[in-house]
């Protein structure tokens, strides 16, 4: 059994909600979906226990009716990244703050608010990144349904 | 009167420190540059600089007190021309001399450093302020030993005139040689005043972009400048009447070329000792200035003092 | 004493690319840092998804002028992995080859930026001559000397012919004896000690905490580098070492860095003498499958992390890059804690910062403020206009020639 | 034994020797030999299939079609990135980089690079548009 294969078993032994949801696309890749409700729990649970303890990066996305989150997380030494997935119903796009195991997830979570219009429940109060402050609230770029305003010049698309 | 107008305006004043400056400057940076295995600039930059300068706009803040502002720049190049023919520079008397010379010439030579400060403060502007703050206090820290360096010749030549010590040391030339601890002293001291590396801190241009004269522009800033150029030259130019007392005695073509050389030669060692430096922090200048340049300054006045009482008796 | 906040950019001498920072000082010591990231976001993974996978390369390498190789290498592992296509080992070779001269133009531009920055110009001025060396042989190897355009989706796009090897091997010769001097000299001056140790401390607990990276993280003795732990182009099959280094401050990066330069030297010879045969570049299909990838690159400056989306068609669904600034930023202002007004430039330059690659991402708008524009007839009319009136002299007559 | 101005036994020779930077306008710069630089025509013929217009990264090209089986190329130079992938991406190679870095103008129209090779006979001028004066 690979490492990949012993961290999938740890995790779906305590999640077993987690069985079948994973994919191993390739060595030291795991990705995994998860629900919202056992999001923290199992954070957690990597960070402390299976050693995740580099955070690479936080990826959001418009899948049309949900926004999906992916959660870059790392292991020491061994390189192994761990991929966790959650997915919010855009009608209702709240996904719990993880800064209070990662200070470094702070950017990325309010280039999350600002760029997909997610809400992160517990992200201390601070300026907006990456947008300029007058940048109209609702106004979320990286929707697949954005389209500049107006009064914008529209960006020249090249063809290709 | 005619004649003091045209020592000042013209030979040894203005036009010719103007011109002399801005050869010392050149010099400077043509080594800086060369030391820096770079091609470096022509020999007409600091003019092209300066005229460039001259044509452009010049723009007075908004909240800055626009007499004094303008007023500021004349002040500074004035002081430094003036303290000037006080100096010997190929005879062994200046233009004008008086006992008590070298403390007039040393007050002027601090003016432009008090400009700068007022320049930086009347300008309103942060970063200026900043500066200001920092010329001022490393004006504290480089003085002391400067003028305590530069007065342990005058103890061993016991005039206070810079003409009474060129003549004592023409007609005794073998005692220049106590004094090259304070030269060094001197030299240092120099850079500080002249705001050069290690100790541009007042106008650190990668920290408070460019200290006092940030908010200086056009004719405005030509003039600073200019008095900084000419203010190379002044205090080299103190330093050789100083410490360098030889060849006083000849012709007047020989003796201006020597001049020259010598000023010339301490440009060169500013030059060098800027390319190898870094710039020092505020604290680590203030530091160093009183810990060891003050000693060694205080270490010449010992031997001046010495040499004094027991070889002069 | 009062507190005063003063503007550090978004224009400012110390730092190359606009971004705000407000420090608060108290006299000359530092109270705090306020970073307001994003001044440089220029809509970058937006304008991905509107372009083919072949046209946003050539954007994603445009994300940083420095580790321009970078970002392509990590983005063009994401299209192949999602493609399932197979690099030939020759081109993964090269790639590393161009990799580590990038690494080599980027520590000695760094090594300069950092001696601007304490008013060390000379160093500036040597280093950077130095660093003309590399940038001839990325010049000869590629094509240009930032963006190279070495990568295309399937391999590279250019051979190293035998004369090429021997030509950069002439050149490390140079290098390795060039960065053994900088070592002796980051040992032997006196100024570099003083403006660089226990400046911009960072203790290992609190990089790990804060998420930095590269060689800020390695200088606080944080034993990692993607290159090793993760492998990826021909890094698995090379021998070298991870530079470590337990001063945690500037003069620790500094050490760094030059170790690093020194590694690079080992590793380009090793892929040198162990370049395989064959083909450089596999045929890649214009459209590219559904699927994603992630990859983690280890960027001059830092771990790069990119993660693209396909969707089956000629464009990603979704690109994301987290570049190595974005991770070592946060912790800048727990290095400044205690620090003078005059370490700023130096602590900010030594995460090596690269704002453009952090703030990647919108379209530039011009509404808001009144705004006063003149074309350039105009300008060229106001200035006409205004010498005369000021100066008396007439420039009107000046013809342009280009 | 750390000292201060530990650079100057390294600095003081250079004062003899050459320097390392070029007097620029006066003394040219050369590239090396497949320099990514501008744009300019090979003898081949282009036939209009547009590839190269597909994977510009910049939408710095044009083609017209301005007779039967000849076509003309307007590259905007003011647009062009020099990745050179149309010189890639072009089935006949009609394209070539050169090593001519020196492309800045004050007239955007400069710029515009139009290649005509058509069947002969050939312009003169074929090749190169409207050269930026020097």
């Amino acid at each position: 059994m690979t490492n990949e294969e012993i961290i999938q078993q740890k995790i779906v032994n305590r999640f077993p909600a987690t069985e079948g949801k994973f994919r191993l696309q390739r060595a030291r890749r795991i990705w995994v979906e998860v629900t919202r409700e056992i999001f923290l729990p199992l954070f957690e649970f990597a960070k402390q226990e299976l050693k995740f303890v580099e955070f690479c990066t936080l990826t959001g996305l418009d899948e049309g009716e949900n926004l999906l989150f992916i959660y870059h997380l790392a292991q020491e030494y061994t390189g192994i990244v761990l991929n966790l997935k959650v997915a919010v119903p855009k009608s209702d796009p709240v996904i719990p703050t993880i800064t209070n195991f990662f200070p470094a997830a702070e950017l990325p979570e309010r280039e999350l608010e600002d760029l997909l219009g997610a809400k992160v429940a517990g992200l201390a109060p601070g300026p907006r990144y990456p947008l300029p402050d007058e940048w109209p609230a609702g106004d979320h770029p990286l929707r697949k349904d954005w389209q500049p305003r107006e009064d914008e010049a529209k960006p020249e698309v090249p063809h290709g | 009167m005619g004649y003091a107008l045209f020592n000042i305006l013209v030979f040894p004043g203005l036009l010719f420190l103007s011109l002399f400056g801005m050869l010392a400057e050149f010099a400077d940076r043509k080594i800086y540059a060369r030391l820096q295995n770079r091609v470096g600039p022509p020999w007409y930059q600091p003019e092209a600089d300066f005229i460039k300068l001259l044509a452009k706009e010049e723009i007075v803040p908004a909240d800055a007190d626009r007499a004094v502002f303008r007023f500021l720049p004349v002040v500074a190049l004035t002081a430094v021309v003036c303290s000037s023919i006080y100096i010997p520079l190929w005879s062994r008397s200046a233009l004008y001399s008086f006992e008590g010379d070298v403390i007039v010439v040393l007050y002027l030579l601090t003016l432009p450093t008090l400009t700068f400060f007022l320049a930086g403060w009347y300008s309103n502007s942060l970063f200026a302020a900043l500066g200001a703050v920092r010329a001022l206090t490393q004006l504290f820290a480089y003085e002391v030993p400067l003028f305590m360096g530069i007065l342990a010749p005058a103890i061993v030549a016991s005039s206070w005139s810079l003409s009474g010590v060129a003549q004592f040391y023409g007609a005794h030339p073998a005692y220049w040689i106590f004094n090259l601890p304070g030269f060094v002293v001197c030299l240092v001291a120099l850079q500080g005043k002249l705001e050069r590396l290690p100790f541009d801190i007042p106008d650190a241009e990668t920290e408070i972009v460019g200290g006092t004269f940030t908010e200086y522009s056009g004719r405005l800033l030509a003039f600073f400048r200019m008095t900084i150029d000419v203010e190379l030259v002044v205090g080299s130019a103190l330093l050789a009447a100083v410490f360098f007392p030889f060849g006083l005695g000849l012709p007047p073509v020989a003796g201006f070329i020597l001049f020259l050389g010598k000023v010339l030669f301490i440009v060169t060692l500013l030059a060098v000792f800027r390319t190898v430096m870094a710039r020092m922090r505020i604290d680590q200048m203030v530091e160093f200035c009183w810990k060891y340049l003050s000693t060694a300054a205080l270490f010449q006045v010992l031997i001046s003092l010495a040499v004094k009482g027991v070889i002069l008796g | 004493m009062a507190k005063v906040t003063i503007p550090f950019g978004p224009q400012h001498p110390a730092l190359k690319e606009p971004e705000r920072f407000d420090l608060t000082i108290l006299g000359e010591r530092i109270v705090r840092l306020n970073a307001r990231l994003g001044y440089n976001h220029r809509g970058i993974e937006k304008a991905c998804e509107q372009r083919s996978y072949i046209s946003a390369l050539y954007l994603i390498e445009r994300i940083c002028g420095i580790c321009s190789h970078s970002h392509a290498t990590a983005f063009v592992q994401c299209v192949e992995e999602i493609a399932g296509l197979e690099v030939p080992a020759r081109a993964r070779y090269i790639r590393t080859l161009i990799a580590e001269l990038e690494r080599m133009h980027s520590h000695l531009l760094w090594l300069g930026v950092a001696g601007h920055e304490i008013g060390f110009d000379t160093l500036l001025m040597y280093t950077w001559r130095d660093r003309e060396v590399v940038m001839d042989l990325l010049a000869a190897l590629t094509g240009n000397r930032v963006n190279y355009g070495i990568n295309t989706i399937g391999g590279v796009r250019r051979d190293v012919s035998p004369e090429q090897c021997a030509e950069i091997l002439r050149g490390i010769d140079t290098l390795e004896e060039r960065t053994k001097y900088y070592m002796q000299l980051a040992t032997e001056d006196a100024m570099l000690a003083e403006r660089l140790v226990a400046v911009g401390s960072l203790c290992t607990e609190d990089a790990a905490r804060l998420g930095a990276v590269g060689p800020v993280a390695r200088a606080s003795n944080l034993n990692q580098d993607v290159r090793r732990d993760d492998p990826y182009a021909a890094y698995g099959e090379l021998d070298f070492k991870v530079i470590t280094d337990t001063h945690c401050d500037v003069y620790g990066r500094v050490l760094v860095r030059v170790g690093e330069l020194m590694e690079s030297c080992r590793i380009i010879c090793q892929v040198l003498s162990n370049l395989p045969e064959g083909p450089i570049a596999v045929k890649a299909p214009r459209k590219i499958p559904a699927g994603e990838a992630l990859t983690r690159y280890e960027a001059p400056r830092g771990e790069d992390v990119h993660y693209v989306r396909g969707n089956g068609t000629e464009r990603p669904e979704r690109v994301k890059v987290r570049a190595p600034t974005l991770a070592n930023v946060q912790a800048v202002s727990k290095m400044l804690e205690n620090n003078y007004l005059a370490d700023m430039p130096i602590v900010l330059a030594a995460i090596d910062p690269c704002f453009s690659c952090t703030d990647r991402a919108v379209v530039v708008r011009e509404a808001g403020c009144v705004e006063q524009r003149m074309d350039w007839k105009a300008l060229r009319l106001y200035g006409i206009e205004w010498y005369r009136k000021n100066r008396g002299i007439d420039c009107s007559k000046i013809k342009l020639r280009m | 034994m750390r000292k201060p101005g530990a650079m100057l036994s390294e600095v003081l020779p250079y004062i003899f020797r050459k320097p390392a930077t070029r007097d620029y306008p006066h003394m040219k710069a050369e590239m090396p030999a497949h320099f990514r630089g501008k744009l300019v025509s090979t003898d081949a013929k282009c036939v209009g299939c547009k590839l190269c217009i597909k994977d510009c990264p910049a939408g710095a090209i044009t083609i017209t079609k301005v007779a039967e089986k000849q076509f003309e190329i307007t590259i905007d130079l003011a647009k062009c990135i020099y990745c050179a992938q149309c010189v890639d991406a072009c089935p006949r190679k009609v394209l070539a980089s050169s090593a001519n870095f020196e492309l800045a103008s004050l007239d955007r129209e400069t710029l515009k690079v139009r290649i005509t090779a058509g069947p002969p006979p050939a312009e003169p001028d074929a090749g190169e548009g409207p050269a930026p004066e020097v």
